[in-house]
This record gives C-alpha cells, structure tokens and sequence, in this order.
C-alpha cells in the first residue's frame, strides 16, 4: 500500500510540474503561428505598456504574420529584478534603472556585460525626470528643493531601498544640494537628512507614494515621475493638484533589455529585440510621448514639446558616475541612506 | 434557627407547570430534617430557594424568625454542600476550607487555626496541601463538608450530598454525618432520593412528590400514616430500591427493557424492567428526545433516575 | 492508544502523512535551516544585530505583545457576553466573531486603512485627538489585533459556557462578591484557556504581513516589520539577510507552538475545553 | 433535571442587570466599531461609484482570470488537503508510533509561520538560485513564478486545517464502532467508506470550508512566489492589490467584496455545520 501511493504522490507532483511548462518554448525552425513574450516591467509603466503592446502585436503580426502575446509583470523595480533572477523567465526586462537591470547580469549572468550599448541611448528609449507633485494653489508655497527641508512641510517619496523611482527622487536631491552655492557633502548628507524627517510614510514602490498622496490625502508634496506626475494632475486628481518643475532635476533614463538566457531558451530572440526596437519607432515613441514619458526621437519631441517642462537635467553618469558609485555609496546596506535613518534613533 | 418555607412556588418556564407549588414546613432548630422525593420533584430547588440559590416566584423564606426572601445569597449566613462539591480544583485543600474566611477579609493566623480544627474534624490532617482532584470521593466529599461550616453557618444545607459515592463510603459518610450533627447541634435540611438514608438520620421528613410537599412529619409518623396513596406508593417503591441488593462498586447503571410508559401532563413516567421494577419520570420532551419506546433497551441510572438509550 | 495491528491502514495513512509533510513542509523549511548553516555565527550575527533588523524586530515583537493584550480585553469581554447573556442579534455577533479568520488578509488590510486614514471615517476622528492611527505603530497594532481578535474568544469562550455554576454558587454561599467570584475562581479557571488564546494572537500577530503592509507606512526603523523586512531584504538581493531574519522568525515560531501546545495540554486537563 | 433546563439569563449568581446591560453594551459597540465597521466599509467603497462601476470591476478581464486562477488553486489544493487530512486524522487519533509529537507539531507549524516565510521558503528551494531551482528549470519545469509554486505556497499555508478539525472530531468518538465493524468482517475501505467517513463528515465539511477560504484569501505567501504575469500567476488577493496601486479604488473594493462574500459564506457554513451536528 505504501509504494502504491508514494508512486500517486510522485505522479502528482510530476503533473503539477508539467503544468509549469509554458507555451511557446522550443525554438522552431519555422516560424510558429503565435508566439508569447513576457515582459517584467515596473510600476508606473502599467497605462504605456497596455497601449504599446498591442500596437507592437499589430505591426508584428503585419510583417512576419506572427500573432505576438505580451504578458506584462508590474512591481516594484528591484523586486522585480529579483524575481527575473530567481526564476521569473522574462523574454524582455524594462525596468526603473540600468542598476535593477544589470544586477540580471551580476547576480546571475543571465546578460552579457555590455548590454547596455547594444540599443540605442544607453538602451534607454525614453527617458523622464522627477518633478514635484503639490496641492491645488500651492498652499505651503514650495518652489525648489530645498523647500523640501523645511519644517512643516511633509514629504512624500518612496522608499529608496525598495523602489527605482524613489533612487533617482534621492539622487536628485543630493546633487542638487551639493551643487548648490557653497554646497559640499556634509550639506547635502544634511539636507538630505531633514528631507526624509519630513517623510511620514515610505512606500515600497512609486504607486502606492501616488496613493497614499492621492487618495489618502497625505503631504504636503509628492516626489514624483515626471509621467506619473501628469497622470494624477489630468486624470486621477485633476483639478487637486498642480505640477511644480523644480531649478534642476534628473535625467531619469529607465533602461530596456532582452534577458538572453531566457529568450533562447524560449525561441523569443527575434520577436524580443525587434518589440524593443520597435520602442524606437516613431509609433513607439509618439505611445511613448503620450503616455508623459520624454521620447528620445527629435521630431516627435518637438510635436510634444510643450507639455514637458524646461529644466536643467543632469545624467547619473555625469553627477554620480555611474549606478556601481551611487548604489555602493548611498543605498547598500550601511550606505549613506542607511545611516540617515539609524542616527535618527 | 429554625428555616421555615411559606408557600413557596418557582416556574422555570412561563408556561409549564412549577417546578415547586406551594411548598411550606419548618425544619426545627438544631435537628435534621430531610426532603425526600423522586428525581425530579424539585427538591433541589427548594433547597436552592432557601439558600438564595433561586429567587421564588410566590412565598417566603424565614430564617430563625427573619424573612430572608429578598435576602442575597451571600447575606444569608448558610452552608450549602452541592451534589458536585463545587470545590476550587485551582486551590488546595486549605484554600478551598479557608476561602469563605478570606473574602471576609479575616486575619490569616485566625484563617489557619480555623481550618487546622476543621481538617481534624474531618480527618484529614495530613492533606491540607493537596488539590482537590488529588483526593478520593468520600474525602473530597468531607472537604465540601468543611468548606460549608468554615463559615459558622446558622443552617446547614445539603444537595443530595452522598449522590455521587458508591454505596459503602454512602454509609461510612451517613454515620460521620450524624457524629458531626451530633456535635455541632447545626439546623440541617438534607436533599436525597433515599428513603433508607432519610430515615436514618433525619428527625422530620418532608416528602416532595411533583413539586409539592406531600407529607411532612417524623420518619416514624410517614410510614405509619401515609397521608396519599401517591405517598405510600412512592414509600413501597423506594424502600424495595433500598433493598435490593447492590452491587459491586460499579454497578451504578441497571440495564433494562421498557415495559410500561405513561404521560400526565408534560411528564411521563417510564416503568423499566431491570430485572427490579424500576420507575424513572422526566420531562416530556426529553423522553421524546430519545426516540424510544415500550419493548427497547435502555439504561437505568437508578440514583439519579437518569435514562438512556441503550448502544447509542 | 496502542492499537496497531487492529484497525486497518497504518502504512497507508502513515505513508500519506509523511509524504505530505515531507514535500510541503519539511523539504522547504530545510532549505531555510541550510541557506543559514551556510552563514556562519559571525556573519549570522552581524546580519540579525544590525539596527534596522533589530527596529523591525522589536516593531514586531511590540506591536504584536500591545495587539495580544488588547485582545485578551476585548476578547474576555465579548467571550464573556457571548457565554452568559442572552440578547437579541447574539447568534448573529457569535458567527461573525471568526470574520477576521475567514477574512483575507488583503482584505482586511484593505478596508482598515481605508477607515483609519487621516482621510477615513475613524482616522479623522482620531487625528481629532492628535493620533495617528494608519501609518504609524498604532496602525500596525489595530491590524494585528483585527486579525488575531477570534483566537481569545474562542478559546475563552467554552471555558465559560461549560464551568460548573456550582463553582460560582459556592461562592456566593461562603460569602464572595461578584468580582472576588470573578477573581478568585473564574479567572484562575479561564487562565489557561486565556493565555493559549494570548499566545495564539500572539505567534499570529507576529507573522502577520498581508493587512499591514497596507496600513504601515512601511518606514525602515519606524513602522517597518519583520516580515516586509525579509521580502524588502530580498527584492535588493540580500538572500543571506533575507534568511537571517527568517530563521529567528522561524525559531520563535516553534518556541511558541511549543508554548502553545503545552498550555493547551494543561487547559485540556482542567476542562477538555479544544481550540482549533 | 429541571436545573439542566435552566437558561443562563435566569441565574440567580450573576451581575446584576446593571452590569450585565453595560458588558453587553461595551462588546456590542467594540464589536461595531472594531469588527462591523471594517466589513461595512469593504462594501460602502466597492458601491460608491453605482451598482454600474461595481459590475463593469468584476467583469473586467483581468479580473476575471484572476478567479479563474483561484478557482483553479483551490481545485488542487483543497483534494489534496482532503486527502492528507483524513490520513493525518486517521493516524494520530488512532495509532501510537515513533514521531508522532513531531508530526503534530509539523501539522501545526503553518499556522505559526508568517505567510512571508512560506512564500521564502519556495523560493529558495525551487528559485534560480535555489537548492533544486536549477536542476528543475534545466529541464523546463518552472515551480516558482508560475501556477506550481502558488499551489504549493497555497497548500502549505491551508496544511493544518482540514487535518486539525477532523482529528478533534477523531480524538473524541473513540474508535468502537470502526472495531465493531471489523469483526463483522468488514473490510478496511468498507469500514472506512460505511463508518469512519460518516461520522466525521461535519468535521470533515467544516475542515474543507476553511481550508477553501484560506486557499482562495491567501495573499503574503502567494505575493512572494507569484511573479505578478497579468492573466496567468495573479490571484484574487493580489489582483485586489494591483488594482489598489492602479487607482482603482472602486474595482479594488469592488474586487475585495467577492472575497469578502466568501468570507462570509464561510461563517454561515460553520454555523450550518455547527448547528448539524449539534443534533
């Protein structure tokens, strides 16, 4: 009796593991009738990609006869990474920075060194940069930064150890002190300092900072996507709040790859990179624009030119150089941003 | 202290008939007196409306002289011994005795002393430190005892004391009880379905048949003198259940054959065939409850008159 | 007890069993116990001393104890109406008792901080008195205390209904108020039975994550729990960090089974009262 | 025996009515403010934009798929819980063998663990970088990040429920009649089918509500392994979530309301069992 239901046991842990299969996997010689991409992204990229992917599906299937579905995987940036890493077999990565994106490669080699050249821009077909969310009429006047730092004012930002996003809010408001007139490192570790003391709530992901503003009516000023910030001013709490452009900020370049381990593994190599590249286009870049994300082509730039803000950005490269510096520095364990919060106890 | 019952009535159900109509007697000071009845007369409730137990829906309760009908339970200055004992199984032996003392907030040495004499007085010295599930029946059963007099109670009330021994400790027990009355002189009422033990210690006999006081008088003055036929039935029915042999220790339950059921009311009396005649009353519902009838096979309990179906 | 050889299908049931608790519990708890032999003391103890793993663990830990006291109160109470009193809608409160049981986490998680917002109907009102309840410890309390309120009651619960009334009648009769009734023989009666409740709110209270991490604000040294820590600790790829922390979880958790199945043990003595 | 009959309200040892108005009154507004109010407000917010909005939320595709999945979860989890249960009852309450301490405090582990642990555990076991991951993936059998790995975090948080509710019933009925039955000559399937099954049934039933609720409510295990692929790996819970982070509050509470029913059908199928077998 006791062999006879090991072998059943057996038997259903087999067909429960066969269920993990997923379709689409050998690589066909031919072309097969449908073909599924999976593709990990972050949060606030929900609205861009529903629309992208199905324009990318129809051009596809234009030009090769290929049906194409896309699965979309949204989270938190590093989260996410973790996840691809762990297992989650992405046929395509496009996530908050170029740092979630190649820990794919430092954690697990499942990208070569160098991924970031073999697209265009750093790999990064769009690009945005962080903005001030605040209440209608600006109640508690803030203009710039450093108005961030003062008393009374609440702040809302995710947090930096869990979320992309907040990474570059951190980052542009440490270069930005440093830059300033006078400004050195202790003075930016200070501001820096008294901004996050005027953080009552720090989310794990940009999503749930928009919610905790948005709809639980918290702080004074959130620190935002450029993207998101247009989201909640014209669609989720138009007419509640207004957009304030800070005196310089941060060229947000959120990177896009294939995860080649996976994609051979699927077949997907081809329809990968081209669903990438086709984020190039000047289709992919107008969904790109309309979705508040700062398309890289020129001339659709221009169409758009309007509704993105003029404002001095610098690039990470640039200011920190490069995201090996800033994460060893400001967001490891016992880093900078670690210490903030432990001499506050 | 005399206790005398005036006419006292309790419903437990608006519209059933009373569980106790209009029963009166006086136990006399410094004597026994036994209520005696079948299971289910409703002996238990006078007794537990003369404690302050139960509040009576009509009648009085008077306590040497004194109405104590509105009287709280804790006011009443009585011992009550429960069928259960109702010991503190959280509190050894001492604490259980000590503990009408102590919410009386008396001094500690004066506590001792007193339970010191009480474990004498119930022979038990050496066991002051035990938990009450340590103990035999009979001994938890004297605890009960001392528990009950710590408090120098003005009457002494007891639920079917000896209900749950087996027979030689209910003897052993029966005869320390009158030793101990002997010397305390304490007024007493006793709750038991047992004619032999009513009779044997009790100076007045108040006999309880369906909630009222049937006939009150000596042991001597009942038997002679039967004052009902139901009386004189209940007296011949109990005396051969006294006679009957018992046997071994447990030999508590009787197995037996239904051979005659009988309704009045929203009672019904169950003749069980066991091989002994025996006859159980209980509530209506409750015997409708066990879906039996004439011819099956039940159980028999016959101290408690408790029936059950057989196999079940 | 020993009845093998008697009923049928011990191999069988036996086989079951351990095939069961060997796939599903034993083999991935393993991997936890493995991943921190591969740590070493000195590593193992830097990761768990570190002041942002320390703050979460005391978080955890404090929160959990205050939510556990709150509901030995509160669970007392209802328990105690639910047992000795009747009133009209009581069957109706003693199904709903076991809400937060059936409940899912997100659920609760959900709707607690939609109320206890500085926006919701009870934050407001308590940002009236100057307390913050969502995002903030106090937050964290009311959300552990939601979840594992049932726990009390229903171990309480029985106790009640099945004590003897000769115990509290007794009482009176030797002279007790009420409340030295309640003191003296009620409560040591209900002692075990409350305190495996206690410590079933309490091993509960502590692993909880789903209704928190809506309603905390999740702040690193504030308002960030053990639990998110170990999935925060994870999403930067610290699995020897991630492990750490779990494998204290782990080892409180079976200090407190432990606990538990030894006061339901003694309770079981005195009553054969049985939760879960 | 008329003392058996006696309702609570009418002892005479008791608070006086004063204190017993006040103690009903103190749980009844704990209980409104603490435990109605929470569940009131799952459905204020789920209505508040109109009975249309709330029906457009829980049609919606993505929603749709997610109880699909859950449905699906909970159709592999619930059988296997059955059938592990009823062994593991069966085992404990009536056999003594070596281990079997260790085996019911294994039985009871999951409820002490947090579900974060749970979901962790898989993850490190079947993961990438995992002990097994590697070798499984190698050879195309995803576990975690796919429908495996939410059944398994899933079975193992739901382990202990239908196993602890029928041992209880197990433990207290003694095993007389399962003898009887034997040396009637009944054989061990005939006696288990004929006799075992029925008398726990209400235990048994009551065992598989639960252990159903917690398959289909279960979000902090689940969110650890999942992956979050829209359509394939996202469950009720965790669709409750993302719509949450999406803006949707209405469709989120919406969303939380079906489990919130469920929730509640629970309790009224304890009842219905309570009151069953009570009899």
């Amino acid at each position: 009796m006791v062999p006879r239901i090991l072998i059943l046991g057996a038997v259903a842990v087999a067909v429960l593991a066969s269920e993990a299969s997923r379709a689409g996997e050998p690589p066909a010689p031919a072309r097969p009738e449908k073909v599924v991409l999976l593709n990990v992204s972050y949060d606030p990229t929900r609205e861009l990609y529903a629309e992208y992917d199905a324009a990318f599906a129809r051009h596809w299937e234009a030009q090769t006869g290929q049906k194409v579905e896309i699965k979309q995987s949204h989270g938190g940036s590093g989260k996410q990474a973790r996840a691809v890493i762990d297992g989650l077999e992405a046929d395509v990565v496009t996530l908050a920075l170029a740092w979630d994106v190649d820990a794919l490669r430092r954690e697990a080699e499942l990208i070569p060194e160098g991924w970031q050249q073999r697209l265009p821009q750093n790999s990064a077909p769009y690009t945005s940069t962080i903005v001030f969310v605040v209440r209608k009429g600006n109640p508690k006047q803030i203009r710039d930064w450093g108005d961030l730092g003062r008393e009374g004012v609440s702040v809302i930002t995710p947090n930096p150890k869990t979320s992309g996003g907040a990474r570059w809010n951190y980052l542009a408001a440490w270069h930005w002190a440093l830059e300033r007139p006078g400004g050195d490192e202790q003075k930016a570790r200070d501001f820096i300092a008294r901004l996050f003391g005027n953080v009552p709530v720090l989310d794990t992901g940009a999503r749930g900072s928009t919610t905790t503003f948005a709809e639980r009516n918290i702080g004074d000023v959130l620190i935002a996507w450029e993207n998101e910030a247009f989201l909640l001013e014209r669609d989720i709490a138009r007419g509640k709040v207004e957009i304030v452009v800070p005196s310089s900020s941060i060229l947000a370049e959120p990177p896009v790859a294939i995860v080649d381990r996976y994609v051979d593994k699927h077949g997907t190599r081809e329809v990968a990179e081209a669903y990438l590249r086709y984020l190039y286009s000047d289709e992919g870049q107008e969904i790109v624009a309309r979705h508040y994300y700062r398309p890289r082509s020129k001339r659709v730039m221009a169409r758009h030119a309007e509704q993105f803000a003029k404002v001095k950005l610098f690039t990470i490269d640039q200011a920190f150089g490069g995201w090996e510096q800033a994460q060893r520095k400001h967001f490891d364990t016992g880093g900078v941003f670690d210490q903030l919060y432990e001499s506050k106890r | 202290m005399s206790v005398v019952a005036e006419r006292l009535t309790k419903r437990f159900h608006p519209n059933a008939a009373p569980a106790v109509c209009e029963v009166s007697f006086e136990a006399p000071s410094g004597a026994i007196t036994a209520l005696l009845g079948p299971s289910g007369a409703g002996k238990s409730t006078v007794l537990r409306l003369i404690a302050g137990l139960e509040r009576p829906d009509e009648g009085r309760v008077v306590i040497d002289g004194g109405d104590v009908t509105r009287r709280a339970v804790q006011k009443r200055g009585v011992g009550f011994v429960f069928q259960s004992y109702g010991l503190f199984d959280h509190m050894s032996v001492r604490q259980n005795i000590g503990f009408g003392l102590s919410v009386r907030r008396i001094k500690r040495g004066e506590i001792d002393q007193r339970v010191n004499e009480l474990l004498s007085l119930i022979q038990l010295e050496g066991y002051g430190d035990r938990r009450p599930g340590q103990l035999s029946g009979g001994q938890r059963q004297r605890v009960a005892f001392a528990r009950a007099l710590a408090v120098s109670p003005k009457i002494l009330l007891l639920d079917e004391p000896f209900g749950a021994l087996d027979a030689k400790v209910r003897v052993e027990l029966r005869d320390w009880l009158e030793r101990l009355h002997a010397e305390t002189r304490i007024t007493t009422l006793l709750v038991t379905h047992d004619q032999e033990e009513a009779f044997a210690v009790a100076e007045r006999v108040v006999i309880i048949l369906k909630g009222r006081a049937a006939q009150v008088g000596s042991p001597a003055e009942v038997t002679a003198a039967p004052a009902s036929k139901p009386v004189a039935d209940f007296l011949v029915y109990a005396r051969a259940r006294a006679e009957a042999p018992i046997g071994p220790l447990s030999a508590r339950v009787a197995s037996g054959t239904i051979v005659g059921v009988s309704r009045t009311g929203d009672r019904v009396l169950v003749t069980v065939e066991a091989p002994r005649r025996l006859e159980v009353e209980l509530p209506a519902s409750r015997f409708e409850a066990m879906r039996v009838g004439e011819g099956d096979s039940v159980e028999v309990d016959p101290s408690t008159g408790e029936l059950s179906p057989r196999g079940r | 007890m020993t009845r093998r050889g008697v009923l049928p299908g011990f191999g069988l049931s036996l086989g079951i069993s351990w095939l069961f608790l060997g796939l599903v519990v034993l083999l991935p708890l393993s991997g936890i116990f493995l991943r921190s032999f591969e740590l070493g003391w000195g590593d193992f103890w830097r990761l768990i001393s570190d002041p942002r793993t320390l703050a979460a663990l005391r978080l955890s830990f404090g929160a959990a104890l205050a939510a556990a006291v709150f509901d030995l109160f509160f669970g007392l109470l209802v328990a105690w109406v639910l047992a000795r009193y009747r009133f009209p809608g009581r069957g109706l409160v003693d199904a709903s008792v076991d809400l937060p049981f059936a409940l899912p986490t997100a659920v609760a998680g959900l709707t607690l901080t939609a109320l206890y917002a500085p926006s919701g109907l009870f934050g407001a009102a308590f940002g009236l008195l100057g307390i913050q309840v969502a995002f903030a410890p106090l937050g964290i309390v009311v959300a552990m205390a939601f979840v594992s309120l049932p726990f009390v009651v229903r171990t309480a619960q029985p106790v009640l209904e099945e004590l003897d009334p000769a115990l509290e009648e007794a009482a009176a009769v030797l002279g007790a108020t009420r409340w030295q009734t309640f003191r003296k023989v009620i409560l040591p009666n209900l002692l075990p039975a409350l305190l495996t409740g206690f410590a079933l709110a309490l091993a509960r209270a502590i692993g909880e994550y789903g209704s928190i991490v809506f309603i905390s604000g999740n702040m690193p040294m504030r308002t960030e729990i053990a639990p998110l820590l170990i999935v925060t600790r994870l999403e930067q790829y610290d699995y020897a960090g991630a492990t750490a922390l779990a494998l204290v979880m782990l080892v409180v958790a079976f200090v407190l089974l432990l606990a538990i199945n030894l006061l339901q043990r003694w309770s079981r003595k005195r009553h054969g009262a049985h939760v879960l | 025996m008329a003392r058996s009959g006696r309702r609570a309200s009418e002892r005479v040892v008791t608070e006086s009515p004063g204190v017993r108005r006040l103690l009903i009154g103190a749980a009844m507004v704990f209980l409104t403010l603490f435990l109605f109010a929470p569940l009131a407000a799952v459905f204020v917010n789920a209505f508040r934009a109109g009975a249309g909005a709330y029906a457009a939320a829980v049609a919606d595709p993505g929603t749709r798929e997610a109880i699909g999945l859950t449905l699906l979860v909970a159709a592999i989890v619930v059988p296997l819980n059955l059938v592990f249960g009823l062994a593991a009852a069966w085992l404990i309450a009536k056999f003594s063998f070596r281990g079997k301490g260790a085996m019911v405090t294994l039985i009871d582990l999951p409820f002490s663990i947090s579900p974060v642990i749970a979901g962790l555990v898989f993850v490190l076991l079947f993961g990438r970088q995992g002990t097994l991951g590697p070798w499984l993936l190698e050879r195309g059998v995803q576990i975690v990040f796919a429908v495996p790995g939410i059944v398994l975090a899933t079975l193992f948080v739901t382990l202990p429920f239908v196993a602890r509710e029928v041992l209880a019933q197990m433990q207290t009925q003694g095993s007389e009649e399962e003898e009887a039955a034997l040396t009637l000559g009944a054989g061990g399937w005939r006696m288990f089918w004929s006799i075992t099954l029925p008398k726990v049934r209400w235990s048994l039933l009551y065992g598989i509500v639960l252990c159903n609720a917690r398959a289909m409510g279960e979000f902090g295990a689940v969110s650890v392994v999942s992956g979050l692929i829209r359509g394939e790996t996202i469950t009720v819970p965790l669709q409750v979530e993302i719509l949450y982070n999406e803006y949707q509050f209405v469709a989120a509470f919406a969303v939380a309301s079906l489990l919130t029913l469920l929730a509640l059908l629970t309790l009224a199928a304890r009842r219905f069992v309570e009151a069953r077998s009570a009899r």
